[in-house]
C-alpha cells in the first residue's frame, strides 16, 4: 500500500514537470503569469504536437494517395499510420473505421445527414438528452425537421445526472438513433453511456457518443462501449485545430450513403454513374487535412506516455481540491453537482453576472469561460443565463486554483 | 466636438490615477452606479441590444438639436462602461454625437471591451447611439 | 523598355531565390535531389507559413468567439484578421462573404447541398464541363439525383478547351447553377470564366468557380468576375491543408439555408426552436481550423509579397521552356494545348504506361503526378487511361525542366 | 517452403549487381518479358485486379498439389514485378504458397510497390494468390 503511494506521488510528481512543454504557459497576462482554466473550450499544444506537424511540412508534404513518388509515398504512410494511432487510442476494430473530419461537430453532423437519409422516416424519434451542446442538438432538429422526425428529450436532475427511468420510458421501437454526450462541457457529469448503449441496443437502437469533453480525461474503447458511433475533436485533447474523428461501426458505415462528393471518395467516376471508394475513403472527400492528422497523432502518442489513468486522476485531484477551495466563498452556487463528474467548475457567486467575474479575473491573469458554453437549454433548464466555468487540462496544478480562489475572492468583493 | 473631447480628455485625466487594473475596474463599477438608469417601461425586448455576453438596454431622448440617453445592462462593468459613453455623448448635439471620435476608449484601456468580437452588447450600443445621433441630425436638418 | 526589362530581370532573379524558403526542396530522393514537380496536386510550404501556425499555437492559442479574457480574444483577432486578408486577396466586398472551409471539396459541396436544397427542383438543370475535377462533378450529380434534376456537360475540344457554342445551347431558363473550373488541373487550360459568367446572368443564372487551381497562379478578383461563388483550397497555394475558401455573394448566403448544425451557426437554441446567426458564423459551425486559417493568412501574404504577376510570368517561363524541351522528345504527346495555359504540362510518351514513366522518374529524383488527375470523364474524352503530368510552383525553375527532361529521355530509353 | 526461399535467395543475389536503381528496373522491364503470360481469353473484367494506377490480369491452374499462375499486365514495371513473385510461387505447393513469407521484396528495393497505399493493384495480386494457395490447399486437404 504504501509502496503504491510512493509511485503515485511520482506519477503525480512527473506530470507536474509536463507543464513546461506547453510555451503558451509562459505567457503573462495583464502583468500576471497566465492561469489557463479553459481547456474544454479547447486545450494548449505540448511542443511535440507543433512540431510534428512543421516537421511534416518541411520533411515530407505531398498530397497523399496514387502519388507514385516517394514523398507522396511518405506523406500517405504518415497520415495512414495516424490513422492507425487513433484506432488503437479508442480501441476500433478496423482502422477504415476511422473516418478524419474537422471536428466533433462535423462528425456528428455527417452522420446526422448521412444515417438521417437512409434510416430516418416521418414519424421516427431521434433521442437526446437536456444536456446535450449545441452541436449535438441542432443537426438532429435539422434531419428531424427535413424527415417529420421528433425530437425526444431526456429530463437531466438539478445535480445534472441524466434521468435513467426517463431515458427507458422515452426507448421504443420509433427511435432510430440515441445521441448522447460522453462529459458535459457545462456541468462535468460522466454520463452512464454504457448502460445507455445497452439499453438502447436491446431495441436494436444505434447510438451516438459525442465524446469532445471524454477523449482528453479518460481511456476510451469504443468496442468495449460497443458504441455505434463516436465523435471527438482534436483540439481538445491536446492536438491541432481543423482535425477530429468520427468513429463508426463498418457495418453502420457500409450501410449508409456517402456525406461530400469529390476526390479520393469514388472509384469511378463517369457522368452516367459514379461508384463510390471503399471505407474510410468513401466519407473522406477531397484533400484531406494530412498535417493535423499527423498532429493529433503526435498528442495521442503524448497522452499514451503519460496516461489517461495518470491524467485522470490528477485532474481529478484538481476537481477535489478546487471544488473545496471555492465552497468557502459566500453566496458560492455549483452548477453541476453529479456524483461521477470530471475536471470541470461550474458556478455562479450570489447573483453577480458571470461576464462581470469572467471579465476581473481576466484583469488577474485568470483565463476561465463565461456564458451558455453552447448549451442554452440547458442553462434554460437551471433558469440562469450562464455560468463562470473553470476546467482543467493535465497542465494545471494546485497553484492555479490557489490563484484562482485568490482572484475570485477580490471580484467577488469588488462586484458584491 | 469640442465638448465631446473636452469629457474625453477629463475621463483621460480621471484614469491616469489608476496603475492597476482592479482599482479601474472599481471606478468603472463605481461610475455605472451613475448611469441614468432607462425607465422600466422601455426595458422590454424592443430596446434590448443583444449580446452573447450581456445584455443592454438603450433609449434615446430628443430635446431640441441635443441627443439624452438613458440605458441599463445585467452586468455592472458592462454599465459602468455605458456609463462613461453615456458621460461623453449624452446631452451633446446630434450632429457631434454622429461624428464622434471616442479616442478615450483605447485611451484608458477599455478598447477591448467594444471589439467587434467581444460581443457583449457595447459595440452595438455605441453604433446605436451614433444612429440615434445621425437620425436626430438628419430630421433636424429637414426640420430647419 | 529596356528599363522595363531590367526590372523584370531582377523580379525573376528574386523570384529564384525563393527556393530557399521552402525547407522541403533541400531533400534527395533516392540519392538524387528532389525535383519537385506536383504543385498542382499540392504545393510545398515556405517556412513563413508553418512558422505562422506554430508561432500561433505557441503564443496565442484559445478557443475564438465569446471569451472574454484576453488569450481568447487575441486568438478572435487573428482570426478575423485571417478573414480580412482573405477578403482583400480575392476583393470580396464584406468579409462576411468569406467562409472558411476544409478545402475546395467541402466548399463545393457545401453550396450544393445548401443551394441545391433552396433553388433545385426536379427537371432543373446544372451545367457543368468535361474537364471538370470530381469534387466540381460528383456533388452536383448527387444533388440532381436527390432532386430529380439533370446534369448538362459542356463539350471541350480537342485542345482541351470548352465549347462556348455548346455551352451557350445549354443555357435556358431550367439552368439553375453553373459550375465550371477556373483552370483545369489536368490539361492546365485557362477557361474563359468571365465570358461564361456574364453568359448565364443573362439568364439571372449564378456561376460556381472551382478556383483551386486559379489562386496560386493568378490574381483574382471576385467582383470583377461577378461570379457568384468562388471556391478554392489552401494547400495548392503554399498554405495548409484542412483550409480552404467559400467565397459567396451575400445576397445569395443569406437565401441559402445552414448547412451544419452546432456550435457558433445558432443565435439561440430551444428545443422548440433555433434561430441562426448572422454571415459569416452560420456557414461555419464548430470549432473553425483557427491555426491553418492563420497559416492561409500567412500564405496570402507570402505571396503578396512576391506578387502574383510576377508568378504568372515566371510560370509562364518555365511552361514555354518545358514545353520547347519535352517536345523533342520522341513519341511526345501533350494532352491539352489550349492558347490560355497555367503551368501544367500533361504528357504521354508513344504507347508508354504513365505509371512506368512516373516509377523511372521518381528513382531519378524527379516528383510527378501519373494517372486520371481526379478527371476521369476527360480521360475517357482523350480515350487514355491517365497522363503524366508535370506542374509548377513559384519555386522551380529552369534546371528543374533540364533535369526532368534528362531524366525522361532516359525512363523512354528503358520503356521503349 | 525451403523452395520459395531458395528462390529469393537467389533473386537477392542476382539484384546485388545493381547500385544504379536504373539498372535494377530495366532487370526488372527484362524480368517481365519472361512472364508467363496470361491467356487471352482471361483477360476480362472477371480476372482484373483494378489498382488506380495500373490494372492486373492473373489467373491460376491446379497441377496435383501445385498451383500454377499466368498474369499480365499494362504497365510493364508492374509486369516485371509480377514475373518476379511467379517465379518465386509459381508451381510451388499451395500450402507453402499460402504461408509463403516474402522477404526477397524488402531485401531488393521494392516494398513500396507492395505498400497498401500505392493503389498499383499488385498487393492485391498477392493477397490473390495467397489467397489461390489457400483455398487449392483446403481442398487438398479435404479431397485426401
Ligand atoms: C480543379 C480542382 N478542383 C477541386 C480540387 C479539390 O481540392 P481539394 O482536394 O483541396 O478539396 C482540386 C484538387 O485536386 C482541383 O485541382
Ligand atoms: C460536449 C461537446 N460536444 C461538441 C463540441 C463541439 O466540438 P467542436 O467545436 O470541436 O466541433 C464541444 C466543444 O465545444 C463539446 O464540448
Amino acid at each position: 500500500m504504501e509502496a503504491f503511494d510512493v509511485d503515485t506521488t511520482s506519477m503525480k510528481n512527473r506530470i507536474g514537470e509536463r507543464r513546461k512543454d506547453f510555451p503558451i504557459l509562459q505567457r503573462q497576462m495583464n502583468g500576471k503569469p497566465l492561469v489557463f482554466l479553459d481547456s474544454a473550450a479547447s486545450s494548449q499544444k505540448p511542443d511535440v504536437v507543433t512540431s510534428a506537424i512543421k516537421s511534416y511540412y518541411d520533411k515530407t508534404h505531398a498530397n497523399v494517395h496514387r502519388g507514385v513518388y516517394q514523398l507522396s509515398q511518405e506523406a500517405t504512410d504518415a497520415f495512414e499510420k495516424s490513422r492507425a494511432t487513433i484506432q488503437s487510442f479508442i480501441n476500433a476494430k478496423h482502422s477504415h473505421e476511422v473516418i478524419f473530419v474537422r471536428g466533433c461537430t462535423e462528425g456528428i453532423n455527417l452522420v446526422a445527414s448521412s444515417y438521417g437519409d437512409a434510416f430516418i422516416r416521418e414519424g421516427d424519434e431521434v433521442i437526446i438528452t437536456t444536456l446535450e451542446h449545441h452541436s449535438n442538438i441542432v443537426p438532429w432538429q435539422m434531419v428531424c425537421e427535413k424527415k417529420g422526425a421528433n425530437l425526444k428529450v431526456v429530463h437531466v436532475d438539478e445535480a445534472g445526472e441524466i434521468d435513467l427511468d426517463d431515458y427507458k420510458s422515452k426507448l421504443s421501437s420509433k427511435v432510430k438513433m440515441v445521441a448522447v454526450n460522453h462529459i458535459s462541457n457545462t456541468l462535468g457529469t460522466i454520463n452512464p453511456v454504457k448502460q445507455m448503449i445497452d439499453m438502447a441496443h436491446e431495441l436494436d437502437i444505434p447510438v451516438l457518443v459525442d465524446g469532445a469533453q471524454a477523449t482528453p480525461h479518460m481511456k476510451i474503447d469504443v468496442q468495449a462501449l460497443d458504441a455505434d458511433f463516436y465523435v471527438f475533436s482534436g483540439h481538445k485533447m491536446y492536438g491541432p485545430t481543423g482535425i477530429g474523428v468520427l468513429y463508426g461501426k463498418e457495418h453502420w458505415l457500409n450501410k449508409m450513403p456517402p456525406y461530400h462528393g469529390g476526390g479520393e471518395m469514388i472509384k469511378t467516376v463517369t457522368f452516367e454513374k459514379t461508384t463510390y471508394n471503399e471505407l474510410p475513403f468513401k466519407f473522406e472527400a477531397g484533400t484531406p487535412n494530412i498535417a493535423d492528422s499527423i498532429g493529433l497523432a503526435a498528442a495521442v502518442d503524448y497522452i499514451g506516455e503519460i496516461g489517461l489513468d495518470v491524467i485522470s486522476e490528477h485532474e481529478n485531484d484538481l476537481l477535489n481540491y478546487g471544488t473545496d477551495l471555492l465552497s468557502s466563498i459566500e453566496g458560492m452556487r455549483f452548477i453541476g453537482t453529479a456524483k461521477a463528474k470530471a475536471g470541470v467548475i461550474s458556478f455562479l457567486v450570489g447573483d453577480i453576472h458571470p461576464y462581470d467575474i469572467g471579465t476581473l479575473l481576466d484583469k488577474q491573469g485568470i483565463a476561465v469561460r463565461t456564458g451558455h458554453h453552447c448549451t442554452q437549454p440547458l442553462m434554460d433548464h437551471y433558469g440562469i443565463p450562464g455560468t463562470v466555468r473553470a476546467s482543467f487540462g493535465l497542465y494545471n496544478n494546485m497553484e492555479d486554483l490557489d490563484r484562482l480562489y485568490e482572484a475570485l475572492t477580490r471580484a467577488v468583493n469588488i462586484l458584491s | 466636438m469640442s465638448d465631446i473631447n473636452k469629457k474625453q480628455d477629463e475621463l483621460i485625466e480621471e484614469f491616469k490615477f489608476f496603475d492597476d487594473w482592479m482599482d479601474k475596474y472599481e471606478y468603472i463599477i463605481e461610475m455605472g452606479k451613475t448611469l441614468p438608469l432607462i425607465g422600466e417601461q422601455y426595458k422590454t425586448e424592443d430596446y434590448i441590444i443583444k449580446g452573447c455576453q450581456s445584455r443592454v438596454w438603450l433609449h434615446a431622448d430628443m430635446k431640441g438639436e441635443h441627443v439624452h440617453f438613458t440605458a441599463d445592462s445585467d452586468a455592472i462593468i458592462t454599465k459602468g462602461i455605458i456609463a462613461l459613453l453615456i458621460r461623453v455623448l449624452s446631452g451633446e448635439k446630434a450632429s457631434d454625437i454622429a461624428k464622434a471620435d471616442l479616442y478615450f476608449i483605447d485611451k484608458i484601456g477599455l478598447k477591448e471591451h467594444l471589439s467587434p468580437t467581444r460581443s457583449n452588447g457595447l459595440l452595438s450600443m455605441l453604433k446605436q447611439m451614433k444612429m440615434y445621433g445621425l437620425v436626430a441630425d438628419s430630421k433636424g436638418l429637414v426640420d430647419g
